[in-house]
């Protein structure tokens, strides 16, 4: 027990040097996070839009031919 | 599918086509200050299309807006940029040509807004370039100012010079060749649609 | 060499007609100098002290203000498009209107740091060093900020953005620029205050050197896209 | 140029990201545990600064990281404004909130081990004050990005920018060397070979390349999600002028 | 010598004459925006003259300018002159007439100069004024735009709203009543140049 | 009361929609506080002795900027005439304006001045104090600067005018805000720091009450005559 709480104590220096490490986990993770939340949001976006240029696409293409 | 021109000396190219189908596009991209995606642009031989600079000087461009300082004077905005001394007789020259000589020292912030455009014409002729790229001159200007704007173009034809200019309302030149954008143009041409941006131009 | 002249003179009488751009620069400087002797307190050994800085940060302050001006309205009564166009290049286009715009703003407030300067009991070598200090650093001011002033034209935010992308450049001047006034008003002998400022302005100088080579390149780049 | 347009057919270089996506995100998980477990229990604490040295296994990687991603950032500007090059544009786009987000977390840790140290969350001297204006910069960078209408002329501006402010990656490299102040000259990257330990040497390497792989990772992705957002916005184009 | 006239309901004053005659001016200070510098202006039997406000709720201008932001999009720029809730059927309808909703989401600097007006004339409809002063509308406009705007001028005055507007090309309206400014003005009749500024209009 | 809460949220609702006018004063205010160490050398103790002064005088600078929008946009689109023939009283209105105004310039200055506080190495109790006086203080100066901004509407060169009448007015809420901060730095026992701000807080406290008073008045006269 002692030695947990003395590596967390880090001579005293617990607070800065956690803080430290948290803050670089909490910076890094977001920025992974963020991102591939985005990413997951385009893809699903993305292929709503194809499906829907895909129907589309075809009506448009019947009036193309239509077209005189 | 792709548009395709060429201009020969002392000729007029009169685009055309309705609001958005590319004229103004067209001509900034003719004056090398749009890059065009795909296509090129040729000048007397020389491809054009990554240096405009090797044409730009041989031509003069008048686009929607008229580049006038509204705290100088008539002439002034004139001296400045046909690059003249103010004494020259070339400028007054220039002024009289669309009837702007009486307003010589009026602050541009009088003007009206055809007297503005016909201000901006006068550059035409106070710098003497080759190639006058007009978009829509005649807006503005009423009956009489464009009888002297044709009359402008006609000299600078007589002389070896070229005009292509976009219009609505029309312009009489003698023996124009026409150009309508309409059928290149994505947002009246269906099947360009698809085609992923081909605005192009050769010259 | 002409057209560099015509564009000078232009933007000149320009902003002689609406005098209202000539003296905000001044009129802003002269103002916010006097707050600080309010903020601070009347010591005049503190004062003293920290006059250069002050001066310093208050022309900073007052040239970054003015630079959405060099061509925005160029920009939106169409006349860039004239001047990329026109057969001058467009490099020199741009010098000549920064200098226009260091006329403008960077002299008159040159003129006015004396004022400035007796107000916060700054002595006579000192002085001369900040004017020197500020002959060299305002052009950069002003090349840097052209730069920022391009780079934003047709910008959703622009005014926004030009303090955010220009300060940070502006350190460096501001640096040295404050430095040389301390060298030399920490010197005791009175020969050794030009040998002391020394190195500060040559360093000022070489910042004028750097951004006068790298304006052009920047601004003609910048320019052209704006256009596009 | 050549060698350039190959990577410029978007699925070729979605393809290629696909197959090393999965090996690059191994290599920094296990970089990253292998830089933790040393960083804490094989390393010695300094005979100086004592147990904070431990700050140094992020900190220091951290502003290498914020060095490094800015003058990639440079770089691939020169490629954009140069050759045109979409992809330049788009790892440039990609980069420079990663980069921010290391600059912020030098500045943190460094004021986190300062404070200990030299009894001051903040002191005034040319290292901190030049990683300081590089943290504008990327702020600068990305609201230039951000600020038009159109993207293609917002990568055009933070181009120039870029590469403007790259003048301020050598200021802060040499100013430790240059002005004295009271931060550390540098003692790994020097041209007389590194003067630190191993044992706190090797940590702080492992924990150098796990970022550096950390950064790989979250760049490709954020490539891949600008292609797929520049595919969205042709489609959404075409559905408005389809109406 | 003086310039005198008089507007009835549902009616269209067409202002003629060239270049500097004081169309541009009339129409402003019709508006308000100008004030005269003899002679005054009756609205519904009250004297205008001085309190402009009074009649400035009924009236919409548009003058060369557009005035439309190019940060915003096309309807964020209707919605932010109009006064209207963003989703408005209104706006949608104003914008249609001008057939402008394909380009709703489009940022507003990427308009052409037609596109950009027909959005200018369209707040004409997002606000029901009584009254609409135009100068030069149709500046820029296709033949097809022009005939949408002569369409809505005449649906304007079905519901009893009237219309003055000034240009060069023609506009074709039902029963106009036509005023020619070239004789008021000093710079075209000689007669006037002694008299002293005499722009002056009663309504 | 609903005229008043109307007119908040849609100058809110505005301010929200186009960010830089609610980023632009509080980004100055940051940036331009951080160029002073730059300029003043990096002395701990100097840096301690004149930040509430600086950061007065950023505060202040940063208000002064953003005073030219509270009236003019809505001058110059029109929506002025009808806020004044509105049926709500035009004290009013100018009350609600101010209060959108300081919603999007004072707070957010209030809510960033900790961190310049912390690079300045402020103690906390002079930080405390300096929040208070911040929080009496910058009403005032939105409430004085709205009497220029009116004033100036429809003037040729507005934007020179506003520093020129504003700088004035705005001393002695500088001279007592940075008084109350120097007092609580100055006190060496713990329990006397705020019976020695306290003189200083409650100075600012009446100019506010005083400006409180007056800008509906004067403001409402001055709108009525710029449309004239
Ligand atoms: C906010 C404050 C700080 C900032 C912005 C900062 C910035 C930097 C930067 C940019 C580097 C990389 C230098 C290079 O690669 O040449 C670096 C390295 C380093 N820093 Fe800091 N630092 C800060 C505070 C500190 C403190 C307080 C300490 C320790 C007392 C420290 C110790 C180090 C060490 C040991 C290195 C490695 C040098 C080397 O081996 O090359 N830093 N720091
Ligand atoms: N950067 C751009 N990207 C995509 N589309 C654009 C861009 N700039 C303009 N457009 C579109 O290109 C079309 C052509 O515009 P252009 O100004 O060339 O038309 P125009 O023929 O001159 O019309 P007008 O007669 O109204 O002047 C417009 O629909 C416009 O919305
Ligand atoms: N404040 C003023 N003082 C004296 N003259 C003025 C003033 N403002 C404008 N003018 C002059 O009044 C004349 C009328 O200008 P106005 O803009 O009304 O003409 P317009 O009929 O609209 O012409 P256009 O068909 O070219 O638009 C112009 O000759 C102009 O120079
Ligand atoms: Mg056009
Ligand atoms: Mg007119």
């Amino acid at each position: 027990m002692d030695q947990v709480i003395n590596f967390f104590s880090m001579g005293n220096y617990g607070a800065y040097i956690w803080t430290a490490y948290s803050l670089t986990a909490i910076v890094m993770l977001s920025l992974l996070v963020t991102t591939l939340h985005r990413l997951r949001k385009n893809q699903a976006e993305l292929e709503e839009l194809q499906h829907l240029r895909e129907t589309a696409g075809q009506s448009n293409n019947k009036e193309e031919t239509a077209r005189p | 599918m792709g548009l395709n021109f060429h201009l020969a000396e002392s000729s007029a190219l009169i685009l055309e086509g309705p609001n958005g189908s590319g004229k103004s596009s067209l001509i900034r991209i003719l004056s090398g200050l749009l890059r065009p995606r795909l296509g090129s642009l040729i000048w007397q031989g020389q491809d054009a299309t990554k240096e405009p600079e090797i044409f730009q000087e041989h031509i003069h461009y008048i686009g929607h807006r008229n580049a006038i300082k509204p705290v100088l004077t008539v002439q002034e905005n004139l001296t400045y940029w046909s690059g003249r001394d103010k004494d020259d007789t070339h400028l007054d020259m220039a002024l009289d040509q669309f009837n702007m000589l009486p307003l010589k020292n009026t602050p541009a912030n009088l003007l009206s807004s055809g007297q503005s455009r016909r201000l901006a014409l006068s550059r035409l002729l106070a710098s003497k370039r080759k190639l006058w790229l007009l978009d829509e001159p005649s807006v503005g200007l009423d009956v009489a100012s464009i009888k002297l704007l044709e009359q402008a173009i006609a000299e600078h034809r007589s002389t070896g010079g070229s005009v292509i200019f976009a219009t609505h309302s029309p312009i009489e030149v003698e023996a124009p060749t026409k150009l309508n954008l309409r059928d290149y143009s994505p947002l009246y041409n269906r099947a360009l649609i698809n085609l992923d941006d081909e605005e192009e131009s050769w010259v | 060499m002409s057209a560099f002249l015509n564009i000078v003179s232009k933007d000149l009488r320009l902003a002689l007609r609406q005098r209202s751009d000539l003296t905000m620069a001044v009129l802003f400087f002269i103002l916010t100098a006097m707050l600080f002797p309010f903020g601070l307190g009347p010591e005049p050994n503190l004062l003293a002290r920290i006059a250069p800085g002050i001066i310093w940060v208050t022309a900073l302050l007052s040239v970054l203000l003015s630079l959405e001006r060099i061509f925005l309205a160029d920009y939106e009564d169409g006349s860039l498009e004239q001047l990329v166009l026109s057969r001058a290049s467009l490099e020199i286009a741009i010098l000549a209107k920064v200098l226009a715009h260091w006329l403008t703003t960077g002299l008159p407030l040159i003129l006015a740091a004396p004022l400035i300067a007796l107000l916060f009991n700054m002595d006579t070598e000192a002085m001369t060093i900040l004017l020197f200090a500020m002959l060299l650093g305002t052009p950069s001011l002003s090349l840097i900020g052209a730069i920022a002033a391009t780079l934003t034209l047709g910008a959703r935010r622009g005014g926004v953005l030009i303090p955010l992308l220009v300060l940070p450049l502006y350190i460096p001047t501001l640096i040295f620029g404050v430095g040389a006034i301390d060298a030399a008003m920490n010197s005791l002998e009175a020969g050794a205050v030009i040998a002391n400022a020394r190195p500060h302005l040559l360093l000022l100088g070489a910042i004028l050197l750097v951004s006068l080579l790298i304006t052009p390149l920047a601004g003609a780049a910048a320019l052209k896209q704006a256009l596009e | 140029m050549s060698v350039f347009h190959r990577f410029a057919n978007p699925n070729r270089f979605l393809k290629l990201t696909n197959t090393v996506l999965p090996w690059i995100s191994g290599i920094t998980v296990l970089s990253l545990l292998a830089g933790l477990y040393m960083a804490f229990f094989t390393s010695p604490p300094d005979y100086q600064q004592g147990e904070t040295v431990r700050i140094m296994y992020i900190h220091v990687p951290s502003a290498w990281m914020a060095m490094f991603i800015y003058s990639s950032i440079a770089f691939a500007s020169v490629c954009s404004l140069i050759w045109r090059h979409p992809l330049a544009d788009l790892a440039a786009k990609a980069s420079a909130p990663i980069g921010a987000g290391f600059t912020f977390l030098a500045l943190a840790t460094g004021s986190l081990w300062g404070k200990p140290m030299w009894g001051a969350w903040w002191v005034w001297d040319a290292r901190l004050t030049s990683v300081l204006i590089l943290f504008f910069l990327y702020l600068g960078h990305m609201a230039l990005m951000n600020a038009f209408e159109e993207q293609e002329r917002g990568n055009r501006a933070a181009a120039v920018l870029a590469i403007v402010g790259f003048v301020n990656i050598p200021i802060i490299k040499f100013s430790v060397d240059w002005w004295n102040t009271l931060h550390q000259p540098a003692s790994v990257m020097r041209a007389d070979g590194p003067s630190i330990d191993p044992s706190m040497l090797w940590p702080l390497l492992i924990m150098g390349l796990a970022f550096k792989f950390f950064y790989l990772v979250v760049v490709l992705i954020r490539i891949k999600s600008e292609l797929i957002e520049a595919k969205l916005r042709k489609y959404r184009r075409a559905v408005v002028d389809n109406a």
